[in-house]
């Protein structure tokens, strides 16, 4: 007889969702995810609203995510509008975007993700085991959120970046000290590194999805996609390729395929699609459980990346920007950014009043649906035999190398 | 008359020669073309035609928001101590010396507030002359505050003279001393003139709370509290307790209030005794021409303008002003 | 001294209240020694509501049968219920089409086809619940968060703001971006507590924190009209946080 | 002494009288003007650390042990958080502050204490302060209202003082409650009716009124009736306050500081200010 056991509440990611484990007498036979976020329904509250209102409303998709949410809006309204932005103003929003980068993986990394390595039930736990390694990595996560700050205007939805420019530039002092405090936190970074790849793993071996990622490679920007399987997507095109369609059991959108094959997005896939050589050490075998570590080198790429921005924003001086003026006119726009768990896609489409008239968002957990329910069936079938609790735990750690965000994936 | 006469040439000359004597802040237009007191650097010269700033100085004084006491579980309530090191504010206008000397008489009276008064005591001032505009009423409603100083530049051909009005004035005055001539200079035009009045009469005093006018002026009110804020006399303030994220310690801050906002005069349990923004309207301004408790018959209004000016709905009490003035001569 | 027993709880909305507690880097670590998260299933393994917790902090609005009915359920278990953030408290970003048909918007975003669950209008806790005190905020200030936290502590919750926007906008000393930039600023109508922080980097204020109390909605739409801006503009503008302004 | 600082104070009791009052015993350092010497119907400022700070009556009389006696009812953040505030607890004063009875107005007259409610807390200190000279006064008329009798606050203090014949007690209760039979001759009405069949001499009779502000309008009507001039009638007002010295701005009625000029005020000097009897 088969007996369905859910893992109600999926817990350390961000949103709703669960896991259903299906047994048959003593073992686990099938299992299923569900993302039941409820819709707060972006795409239909977008329709209707001026282009200067859409990056602002988007952007409370997802908290986390929401400096990326903010610029991807941006970036599609612009370009349906015809708007082109300044060097610096571009500097700038790829600032914010590395910030968020290195918040939401120091979250991820010593918040949600490492008390399963040290068998604690989160950061109160780690607060009596690994106190050090809480207060590293918070250090690391709060540098992070000072760039968001210091570029948004705010850690979680930056009202400061606007369509064609932003409110108030950060000053050259602001900068110097992000720069300083880059610079400070290299040491815990790279004890970070040689600390989270000397985990042990937890999980079996399971292999990759093919996998893609915005063309950009450390920039965390790009005009397309890149697939693992040498496919060359225009941006215009993407929205076509990832092809999402509604499941009855989740409320986020899935990607389907050609071929019913999942593709696999997050920070894995973007090394794996453009992997630095000084990072091939880092990842023995080619697995999702190296997720974590694909976490940490990123993390470190992203404080690099940081710095240079930060060094060319302030060797291109401080000239006054001049306001851009936008002309209204009908358009559509495709923007691809990579946000911290993979590819985002914002398209918008205006009326020659500047009205929305169909929004379209894509976002990456939605996309990992497929490859995380694959992941999860390999994983009952590497483990066939374990017992019911081991599984589930199990489950729920290879769910949190997805790091999801379902409030991004139902938007 | 002979008088110490400085151009306009040597302005920037005194400036630096201040510094020496602590640090200087005065009127500066920003990027944004607002007016405000901040640090006079040697690149950052004051605006010396400007009007008004939009706070006035009672910022330096009174912070906006500051911590009046700190608790410990071991110490108790203790007072904190502040170092002030000695500040020169330039370009005072008199209504805006005046209301210094307003909140001299509030702060500085029986029991005076430690934390005002070493500010006070660090703050040298130095006025100058102005031109009025429009919204400008100093030489209306009359005040008995006066424009006090240690130095005052007052307005001449070609540049100002210098008089200082307190020792430390003096001591600056011989200070900068190769800076000044002696000039014989027939009695410059004082525009400290409109204040050291008496009161002009109880016209706007007796404001009947039945007058329609109020309602219609109280529609109008947002309750921003932008015109107290931006007052020079008004002084009013919360209290707030601040826990410790400890459980223990405390910070008890004191912040600017306002009259015009709901919690003003309500108390435990929702009674208000000022319940709609009429009676506070009212009330804001029955206090500004009639004064309270020890500073009772104390028009406390200097004419800056400051109200009407940051006002966003444009609220104006001289027409009010003028018609009950008007009323009040013909009985 | 006993620690205090919380639930942090997420309904509909973005996870950016329970983030802006995670984002108090500084003060996570001392919070242990006064509070003791017990459920808190962002953060922490595992989400189990049991017992009774001292005050549950409630992000979101209430916008499925589900979330009905856990939301009574804290009720039940906490002395106090707080709405943590603009959409616990107003009803939020996931509320601004409130009033219209939900079917309708349901069919713009997955067409004819089923989803798992249904969803009704995202209503603010308020209207489910009694709630003992607010923290508004789009997401909230981490001042007025760890505030919160501090008054939990000493048995006393924050008090009402009832200033708006404006007023700590003036106390910066900032440009009025609605009288002199010709703007469309909602700090008249929008409460106080961020330090103005939109205004004062020159961004006009979205009202991310809902309406001040007794705000002065017709003699702000004059304000409005007279630089220009259309009232059906500025009330889709205002009801980006809270659906229910009327004129 | 600065009377912005508060001195520290430790709880030696905390008893609940009602189900929202509660007596609160304080003892602070020995011969603080805080504790010693005041008047009644002036008040303190009473801080819970970490809390806040709120403006309490004095309720007993001047200590020279330092102790000090109030009656808080429970409404707010500070009061409420008081209740749960144990025996021994540190919370801090200062004060005395503002303006009391002017007792020595009062020689030689009859006197006739009118409370509503919680008002009985500075007027039970008055009363305290005028049995300590007994003699020195006329006849002492206690009319004492409140919302139902179990609200009603020192009931069984004042009925022995009547009893052994050191007042003369009139007690009224808004409702009477099914299941509680109130102290005898306990009437059922609101607070001005008991002045309805009053007898005094106008000429040698002062009034101390302390009650919610709804009725003192009423009160004084009936108080004039009785022939009582506005300046044998003294009320004490209770309105927001923050500092207590006259500076913080809340709690002005009309160009009277309740603080510094209050709160006890004749009715004579309240005549005509707008605000002061809502
Ligand atoms: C002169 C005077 C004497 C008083 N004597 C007593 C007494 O003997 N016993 C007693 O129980 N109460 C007395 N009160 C009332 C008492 O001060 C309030 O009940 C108390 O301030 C409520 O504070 P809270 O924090 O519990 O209420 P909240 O409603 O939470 O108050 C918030 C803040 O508002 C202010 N506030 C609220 N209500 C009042 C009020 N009625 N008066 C002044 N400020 C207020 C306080 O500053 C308080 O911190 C007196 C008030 C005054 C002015
Ligand atoms: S500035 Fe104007 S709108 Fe604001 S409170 Fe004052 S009178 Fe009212
Ligand atoms: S900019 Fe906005 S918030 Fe600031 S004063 Fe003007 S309207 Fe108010
Ligand atoms: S200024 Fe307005 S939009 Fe900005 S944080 Fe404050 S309330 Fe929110």
């Amino acid at each position: 007889m088969n007996n369905i056991k859910k893992i109600d509440m999926l817990t350390r990611v961000e949103g709703h969702g669960s896991v259903e484990l299906v047994k048959d007498g003593g073992r686990v036979v099938d299992v299923r995810l569900n993302l039941h976020e409820s819709p707060r329904l972006f795409e239909a509250l977008l329709v209707g609203r001026r282009f200067d209102e859409i990056p602002d409303i988007a952007c409370r998709i997802c908290a986390i995510c929401s400096t990326v949410h903010k610029v991807a809006a941006l970036q599609a309204v612009e370009q349906a509008l015809n708007v082109s932005i300044s060097r610096r103003i571009a500097l700038l929003r790829e600032l914010a975007v590395q910030g968020g980068q290195i918040e939401s993986h120091a979250l991820h990394i010593f918040c949600l993700a490492l008390p399963d390595y040290l068998g604690v039930n989160g950061f109160q736990g780690l607060a009596v085991h690994a106190p050090e390694k809480l207060q590293m990595g918070l250090r690391i996560k709060k540098l992070g959120n000072l760039i968001q700050e210091a570029v948004g205007g705010r850690a979680i939805h930056p009202f400061n970046l606007l369509v064609g420019g932003m409110g108030k530039m950060p000053g050259a002092d602001q900068l110097q000290r992000l720069s300083g405090q880059l610079s400070e936190i290299c040491d815990d970074v790279a004890a970070s590194i040689a600390y989270i790849c000397s985990l042990r793993d937890l999980l079996p071996h399971l292999a990759i999805a093919p996998v893609c990622a915005a063309s950009g490679g450390p920039s965390l920007f790009g005009d397309g996609l890149l697939t693992s399987t040498g496919l060359n997507i225009a941006a215009s095109q993407a929205a076509v390729w990832l092809n999402e369609e509604i499941e009855s059991n989740t409320n986020a959108k899935v990607s389907h395929f050609s071929e019913n094959t999942s593709f696999m997005v997050g920070p894995l896939a973007r090394l794996m699609v453009s992997m630095p050589q000084k990072y091939v050490h880092c990842f023995p075998d080619h697995s999702i459980r190296s997720s974590l570590k694909a976490r940490i080198v990123e993390l470190k790429m992203a404080v690099e990346r940081a710095q240079l921005l930060i060094e060319q924003l302030l060797a291109d001086g401080q000239g006054k920007e001049q306001p851009v003026t936008v002309v209204i006119s009908k358009g559509e726009g495709t923007s691809i950014v990579e946000a911290p768990r993979g590819t985002l896609l914002h398209n918008y489409c205006f009326d020659s009043r500047g009205i929305c008239t169909a929004a379209n968002i894509i976002t990456p957990t939605a996309i990992n649906q497929g490859a995380m329910a694959n992941s999860l069936k390999e994983l009952i079938a590497a483990m066939d035999g374990a017992d019911y609790h081991q599984i589930r735990g199990a489950a729920e750690i290879l769910v949190r190398c997805y790091d999801p965000c379902i409030s991004c994936a139902v938007h | 008359m002979a008088a110490r006469f400085i151009s306009h040439d040597n302005l920037e000359l005194l400036l630096e020669r201040l510094r020496m004597y602590g640090n200087l802040h005065g009127p500066v237009r920003g990027d944004d073309g607002v007016v405000r007191f901040t640090a006079l650097s040697p690149g950052t010269p004051p605006d010396l035609s400007a009007v008004r700033s939009l706070l006035p100085p009672k910022k330096y004084l009174l912070h906006p928001r500051e911590t009046i006491l700190t608790y410990t579980a071991d110490a108790g309530y203790q007072l904190p101590s502040e170092e002030n090191s000695p500040l020169i504010l330039f370009g005072l206008h008199p209504c805006d010396l005046a209301g210094i000397q307003y909140l001299d008489r509030l702060f500085l009276g029986d029991d005076p507030d430690l934390l005002y008064t070493a500010r006070r005591a660090a703050l040298t001032l130095i006025g100058i002359s102005c031109t009025p505009d429009d919204f400008c009423s100093c030489h209306r409603f009359a005040t008995p505050l006066e424009a006090v100083s240690d130095l005052f530049l007052a307005s001449v051909d070609g540049g100002y003279v210098v008089t200082s009005s307190s020792p430390r004035g003096y001591e600056l005055l011989k200070g900068v001393q190769e800076l000044l001539e002696e000039r014989e200079i027939e009695s410059p035009e004082d525009s400290r003139r409109f204040f050291g009045q008496a009161v002009s009469g109880p016209a706007f005093s007796e404001l009947d709370a039945t007058l329609p006018e109020w309602q219609e002026l109280a529609n109008h009110c947002l309750g921003c509290g932008a015109c107290s804020l931006c007052c020079p006399t008004c002084a009013c303030f919360d209290v707030l307790e601040c826990g410790g994220l400890d459980g223990d310690s405390a910070v008890r801050v004191r912040r600017w209030d306002n009259c015009l906002f709901k919690s003003h005069a309500q108390v435990a349990g929702g009674m208000n005794f000022r319940k709609d923004r009429a009676e506070r309207f009212r009330y804001r301004y029955r206090h500004k021409y009639r004064g309270f408790g020890p500073l009772r018959g104390f028009p406390a209004c200097v004419g800056c303008g400051r109200c009407r000016v940051a006002c966003p709905a444009g609220l104006d009490l001289r027409p009010l002003a003028e018609r009950l003035e008007g009323a009040h001569h013909e009985q | 001294m006993k620690k205090l027993r919380l639930a942090i709880i997420g309904l509909t909305a973005c996870s950016g209240c329970q983030l802006s507690l995670l984002n108090c880097e500084e003060e996570l670590p001392g919070l242990l020694d006064l509070f003791e998260f017990h459920l808190f299933p962002m953060a922490c393994s595992p989400a189990l509501l049991e017992g009774e917790y001292d005050a549950a902090l409630v992000e979101g609005c209430v916008s499925t049968p589900h979330e009905r009915e856990l939301l009574l359920e804290l009720r039940k278990r906490s002395q106090y219920l707080i709405a943590l953030g603009t959409c616990a408290v107003w009803g939020g970003v996931a509320a601004l089409r409130n009033g219209e048909d939900r079917e309708v918007l349901r069919q713009q975003v997955y067409g004819q086809s089923r989803i798992a669950c249904e969803t009704a209008e995202p209503q603010p806790l308020r209207s489910v619940v009694r709630v003992d005190a607010v923290i508004n905020g789009c997401p909230p200030e981490k001042n007025e968060l760890l505030g919160l936290l501090a008054d939990l502590a000493r048995g006393t919750l924050p008090a009402e703001i009832d200033y708006p926007v404006c007023t700590e906008c003036r106390m910066r000393e900032n440009l009025c971006l609605l009288t002199e930039g010709d703007k469309l600023c909602l700090g008249l109508l929008t409460s106080g507590g961020c330090k103005a922080r939109c205004p004062s980097m020159a961004v006009p204020c979205e009202g991310c924190r809902g309406p001040v109390p007794e705000a002065n909605l017709a003699e702000a739409m004059e304000l409005y009209a007279q630089k220009g801006f259309d009232r059906i503009t500025v009330l889709e503008r205002l009801c980006r946080f809270y659906p229910e302004w009327k004129l | 002494m600065n009377s912005n600082l508060p001195v520290q104070a430790t709880v030696v009791t905390i008893c609940p009288m009602t189900p929202d009052t509660s007596m609160v015993t304080l003892r602070t350092e020995v011969s603080h003007p805080v504790a010693a010497s005041f008047l009644p119907g002036q008040f303190l400022e009473l801080s819970i650390p970490g809390v806040g700070e709120i403006p309490i009556s004095y309720c007993g009389l001047p200590s020279s042990d330092g102790s000090i006696e109030l009656c808080i009812r429970h409404v707010g953040h500070v009061t409420t958080a008081l209740k749960s505030v144990v025996t021994g607890a540190a919370v801090a004063v200062r004060g005395p502050f503002g303006r009391g009875f002017p007792l020595s107005r009062y020689a030689g007259q009859d006197l006739l204490l009118i409370a509503g409610g919680l008002g009985m807390a500075p007027l039970r200190s008055l009363l305290l302060a005028l049995l300590k000279q007994r003699k020195a006064w006329g006849r002492l008329l206690v009319l004492y209202g409140a919302r139902e009798i179990r609200a009603l606050l020192f009931a069984n203090e004042l009925m022995e003082l009547q009893s052994c014949g050191e007042i003369e007690l009139q007690l009224t209760v808004d409702h009477r409650e099914k299941c509680l039979d109130g102290p005898p001759g306990c009437r059922v009405a609101l607070l001005p009716a008991l002045l309805e069949h009053l007898v005094v001499d106008p000429e040698r009779t002062c009034a101390a009124i302390c009650g919610p502000p709804v009725v003192y309008p009423y009160l004084l009507t009936g108080l004039r009736q009785l022939g009582l001039s506005d300046k044998r009638i003294y009320l004490s007002l209770e309105r927001r306050m923050k500092c207590g010295i006259g500076r913080c701005g809340h709690c002005a009625v009309g160009t009277l500081l309740c603080c510094v000029d209050g709160p006890v005020f004749s009715g004579a000097e309240l005549a005509g200010v707008e605000g002061a009897l809502v």
